[in-house]
């Protein structure tokens, strides 16, 4: 079905949902980069007053990717929800903004299995940034492992002690130093630079040590390939969560070695660990605008779309974390600060909406055309949103994935500026150790960390 | 800058955080004032960037490269149909594939090979120009002696530019050694990613990568090592990458 | 005196005080339009290594401006207090930096006639965005007329209902579109569009009457020449507070057709009107980077330095308000939302470090690479910064200036969103008239409405 | 868009705000969905946002302004020292002066006059375009009839670019005519700066200042009405602007 709209004399035209859905999304290099960008600023808007006016219903009736089998898709399908779907099934997309807008958090989370995550990428696309933040403030998704994340009032910190050689010391000194200023709540996630199972295996059993060195109510992650992690459980590892990137089309899952049928069988394993203490969120999840085009998953449809089609992928798990690496590829996808801080927006608001713990990796990489100050920016706009969790590294700079993540110290600084707290699990654990103090400011621990100093040094010889 | 009474915050003691320090290039023990960091370490941060930036816009030293095949096979030069390196940042698309000349030049060479190894600027000729070399020496130690090497060095590629040379030249397989994105503390990685039986659509799940080469990282002889095994490994499967579960 | 410093085998040299300070600021469109910018990246880093190291005390023993005899340079001398600068006379800029995350609102407060302009403008040059936004929100600046600006947790909007004609009507009736939002607790200011006298009178009659009328606790602004208001009142208009536009050198101002001297002769004509309820604070005073270079004033400084130097012409009156255009004048200075929205974060702090009651016109032109995104995202990174107050017009479309501020929706949005509230007065104020309901949501005032409607076109017979 | 019961909450009753709506242009009683706009008049702004930076780049009609002189004196075309609009925009600087040719060109054609019009395209030549030849009619029906008038086209021009003119061409006075920069709701605004006795290095409160001259906002005729007055005021005082007090 064709989508069209009138200024004066000239008449716009889209020639199906799908092109409809990329011409009214916010100009972004990476859907230029596809060739399917609005070309004119009279373009885009000329869809989104087209894509205003579209009933909701229209994405029921028209798939975005209708030539493709799916498995995407047709979870989308299954997901959805008729009876969450009632109070909002007569509204244009525009009107569903307003709805948004005026509802209060649990009007909105009711109606989250109702929702395709196209007709929230829709959505998204009509809304300024401020009304990103509004609506995504409002929505609370709350998990637990060993800890509690996305409570109202808490920010919660991945510490992202990541070591070029997977040194176990290097990353354990590394955690250590995030724990200090109090990062950790979400939980400790290390980025294997070798994808072996023997690596896996080492830093998992190393993190865990950590734990219970320190008595430490956190869960850890190693985020090596779901396959990796489902190997290294039978073979007896300690997996507190189970890892893996996925995005928003079979194709581009394939693209990441990953198949529906690998997460579910890692949730049961991981689950079967009956880890956890305050619950059994045992996934996580990292997405991130590009990561399909990057596969040449995309089918044609826009980025921002095909990020909001991972997000169903994520709500069929149950995932104590979920975050848009959102800066993470590079200038070919989001070019610089402004596309950055908006990408971070759209993907968190649409994950939050479609019931997702949604965090966000703040960060930019070397070639694109963004800096720190750009980060302080977009974490501001996220507090106020009201983000489960960020990922933090040591002063800011990841030494072995090469790129810019925000520094501890920037969301200690964020808690302490904003009154913001850490999840209280965490909190209690910080306190008893006289890490963080009654202000909720880093006490700078200097007995607790003399004592995990040496014990480091310990482990080193 | 001298520190007042109870600024910057010492997280560490001074003693063992260079004790510490030994074990990770991570920017850890950097003291806090107030919640922030202390004036100098962001200023050095300020600093990285400037420098990691530059990185990316760095010569590729074709003729030093050229050297290092004094003894192998001498390597043929070719370009992806980029033009210019602010059009590499955003068309990767086009960095993906051979310009035009490129393209016949490698098809008439029809060097048919067993391994072709491209050696390609990729975001950072800083890496490659420092690390490329003696990685490409280590390697050819420990690569089996009957085999048939290819090398091409590629201005502007991309990982996938490789399995396209690696079709004009015939070969079997194909390991593309190419510039990390520079990090803020090391500009300098080099990536290494072997493709088995590359085609046009080859998916990166489909090869192997061995990353983080540089001093500091991953030694080249490790990466050697490393390398040589998912060779040996790919060459007994008849396949590179990570395992997808057949269809049934 | 000549500053330099030295990375690996390069040395960078700066010719003086002034040299330095150009060279460490931030990229700035403005500054590379002086021909003063860095050359480079390096060069500007190098320069922030050494204003890092840089004694306070240097900016009292040089002058920036040491070839010109200056009333600002002077006033500047004069409001130096040596007991107030004590705590912080032993240390460098880097230093000064670190001491103010660290300090209380209070020890800062205490500081602030101890400060010079330029090192305010030093040491927000080593701040990143977050750090501008922390010290700023520790920084209280309360005054008062009929409203009190400034108190935690409130922000403050004025209400601009400027018309291209000056018809009091179109005046009136935008005015009280903004109250419905409830826009108005800061002032009630128009920009007239013809600065005559008469004018001036008829405009600040017509805001007293609907003042009174309503009976709101509400200031009113025409914002004409100063001479013009003083002529306005010694004819015995009904002037609440008197405004100016002033800028950072004597030169400056003379291109604004003013003297220091005007400025004190309006406060004193102001204060014996004697107007105000719950205090006396009688200026209002707008500001913006680029003023000075634009009138050719600014004698070879960055512009951000020269907008602090305007904070010491401010400084030295009873101000209820000030607040800088951010991105009123155009790209020659502030060329796009990255730069308009670090000159908004730079601007505030600076102020509020200065003493100054801080407010920002959050705002950018038609020819300027910026839009209402970037606006949203600088009012929610102000807001965190704890701006007293912002500018709000209908639609956020001022059809007179010919630029974009503030809606006063976007005002009433961001209060929504993160709890903020009015000024006490004016609170009473909306919930006596039912215009603000219990949460402090607007509630459509539909009585209240149909009052003023009918008594605005009553003035229409 | 169809209004569910709750949203947009209407600020105004219908019939009120369109009464009401007759006093002004601005963008009263949009109405709330929660306490933002509703879509319509968010999508609104955005188009008009995109129209208003169409018309910073909308071409100088020379040729039709140019006609309007065609009982008048015939008008000189100049530029200034800006070579692109990019540049304008960000060097109002190049703008403020004169092209090498153009200086040289006044210069030769000496017209001596007591009030030179300059017509430049400032920010918005839609506005020129619009609105300049109306009102120099009825400014010259307003003029004395003994005045020498001289008449200058200029492109990419600031408003410190009539002194110049005035200088080169000798003139008493200039009054330039400029297109203001566009608004959302207005990009057609035009302002006219009155300068007596222009130097290279007048300020801006050394001159008078008319805006907002446009349909809907300041009629011509009005705007002639005040010019003419500033001009006899002008003469009167030997001086244009804002009195500053004496130096004593
Ligand atoms: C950017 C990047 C990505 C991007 C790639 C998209 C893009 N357009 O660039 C995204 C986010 C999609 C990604 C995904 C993954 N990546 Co990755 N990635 C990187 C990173 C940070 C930089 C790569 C680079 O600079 N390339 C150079 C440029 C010039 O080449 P390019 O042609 O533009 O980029 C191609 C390659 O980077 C390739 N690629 C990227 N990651 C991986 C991973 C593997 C196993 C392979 C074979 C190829 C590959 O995809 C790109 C597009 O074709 C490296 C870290 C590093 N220090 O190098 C990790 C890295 C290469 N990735 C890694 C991993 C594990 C993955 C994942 C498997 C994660 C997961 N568990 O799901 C997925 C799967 C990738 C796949 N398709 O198979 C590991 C590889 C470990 C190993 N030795 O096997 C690295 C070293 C980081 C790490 N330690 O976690 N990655
Ligand atoms: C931009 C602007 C400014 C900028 C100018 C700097 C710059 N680089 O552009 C700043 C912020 C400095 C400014 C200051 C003032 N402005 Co002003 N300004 C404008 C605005 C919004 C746009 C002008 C424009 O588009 N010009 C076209 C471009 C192409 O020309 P330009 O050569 O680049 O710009 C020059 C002129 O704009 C001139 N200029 C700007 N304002 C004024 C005011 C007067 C009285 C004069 C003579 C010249 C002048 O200065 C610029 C640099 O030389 C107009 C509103 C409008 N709708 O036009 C008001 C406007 C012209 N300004 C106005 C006023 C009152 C002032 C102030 C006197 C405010 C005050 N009370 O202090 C000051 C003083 C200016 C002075 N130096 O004498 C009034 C004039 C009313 C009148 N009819 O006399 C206007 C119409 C707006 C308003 N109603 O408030 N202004």
């Amino acid at each position: 079905m064709s989508y069209s709209h009138t200024f004066g004399a000239t008449r716009w035209t889209f020639d199906d949902l799908r092109r409809l859905m990329a011409c009214a999304t916010p100009h972004r290099s990476g859907d230029v980069l596809a060739g399917i960008a609005a070309q004119s600023a009279e373009e885009r808007i000329a869809a989104q007053y087209c894509l205003a006016d579209l009933p909701l219903k229209a994405f029921l009736d028209e798939a975005l990717i209708p030539e493709i089998q799916d498995d995407v898709s047709d979870l989308i399908v299954k997901q959805h929800d008729p009876a969450a779907y009632a109070p909002i099934a007569h509204l244009t997309v525009g009107e569903f903004r307003e709805w948004l807008l005026g509802a209060d958090g649990a009007q909105i989370s009711s109606i989250a299995w109702g929702l395709t995550p196209e007709m929230a990428a829709a959505v998204s696309k009509l809304m300024r940034n401020a009304d990103l933040i509004s609506v995504a403030r409002k929505i609370q998704v709350v998990r637990a492992f060993r800890t509690t994340v996305g409570l109202p009032g808490t920010i919660a910190g991945r510490n992202q002690p990541n070591h070029p050689t997977d040194d176990p010391l290097g990353i354990a000194i590394s955690a250590v130093d995030g724990l200090v200023y109090g990062s950790g709540d979400a939980v400790i996630g290390v980025n294997p630079a070798t994808d072996g199972i023997t690596e896996y295996i080492r830093t998992a059993r190393m993190l865990d040590e950590l734990r219970l060195a320190f008595d430490m109510p956190v869960q850890s992650c190693v985020l090596g390939h779901v396959t990796t992690a489902i190997e290294a459980m039978n073979l007896g590892a300690p997996v507190d969560l189970v890892f893996q990137s996925i995005a928003g089309s079979e194709a581009a899952n394939a693209g990441f070695g990953v198949t529906l049928a690998h997460l579910t069988e890692a949730q049961e394993a991981a689950r079967a660990l009956n880890r956890g203490t305050v619950g059994q969120d045992v996934m996580y999840f990292e997405t991130g605008q590009g990561a399909a085009l990057s596969s040449n998953g995309h089918h044609g449809v826009d980025q921002q779309t095909m990020e909001t089609r991972a997000y169903a992928v994520a709500r069929a798990y149950d995932c104590l974390l979920v975050n848009t690496v959102v800066g993470f590829i590079g200038p070919e996808y989001l070019y610089d600060g402004k596309q950055i801080i908006r990408a971070g927006l759209e993907d968190h608001f649409c994950g939050k909406l479609l019931g997702v713990p949604m965090g966000v990796d703040v960060c930019y990489t070397n070639h694109a055309e963004a800096d720190q100050n750009d980060m302080d920016i977009l974490l501001h706009a996220l507090a106020n949103a009201g983000v489960n969790f960020v990922i933090t590294v040591p002063g800011a700079d990841d030494i072995m994935l090469n790129y810019q993540s925000l520094s501890h110290h920037d969301l200690a600084q964020l808690r302490e500026t904003l009154g913001l707290t850490v999840a209280p699990e965490f909190a209690k654990w910080l306190a008893e150790k006289d890490i963080i103090d009654a202000q909720g400011r880093t006490t700078g621990a200097q007995t607790w960390l003399q004592g995990s100093a040496g014990h480091l040094l310990e482990m080193a010889q | 800058m001298s520190t007042p009474s109870d600024l910057p915050r010492r997280i560490f003691s001074p003693d063992t955080l260079e004790r510490l320090k030994r074990f990770t290039d991570a920017r850890i023990g950097l003291g806090q004032a107030g919640a922030a960091q202390p004036t100098k370490t962001v200023l050095r941060f300020a600093l990285d960037h400037a420098k990691a930036r530059d990185a990316i816009s760095s010569e590729f030293d074709i003729d030093g490269l050229t050297q290092a095949f004094a003894n192998g096979p001498w390597p043929l030069i070719a370009e992806s149909a980029v033009t210019s390196r602010e059009e590499y940042l955003t068309r990767p698309d086009l960095g993906r594939v051979l310009s035009e000349a490129s393209q016949d030049a490698l098809e008439q060479a029809g060097t048919e090979c067993d391994l072709c190894i491209v050696v390609a600027d990729g975001l950072s000729s800083l890496a490659v120009n420092q690390n490329a070399a003696p990685l490409i020496k280590a390697l050819t130690e420990r690569l089996p002696n009957d085999l048939k090497l290819g090398t091409v060095l590629l201005r502007n590629g991309r990982v996938a530019t490789g399995d396209k040379i690696a079709l004009a030249l015939k070969a079997k397989a194909v390991l593309t050694l190419i510039g990390e994105r520079p990090g803020l503390s090391a500009a300098d990685s080099l990536g290494a990613y072997l493709t088995w039986k590359p085609r046009v659509d080859t998916r990166d799940s489909e090869r192997y990568c061995v990353s983080n080469i540089r001093k500091g990282g991953m030694e080249t002889g490790a990466a050697a090592d490393l390398i040589r095994t998912l060779f040996d490994q790919s060459r007994v499967a008849g396949r590179s990458g990570v395992a997808l579960p057949s269809p049934d």
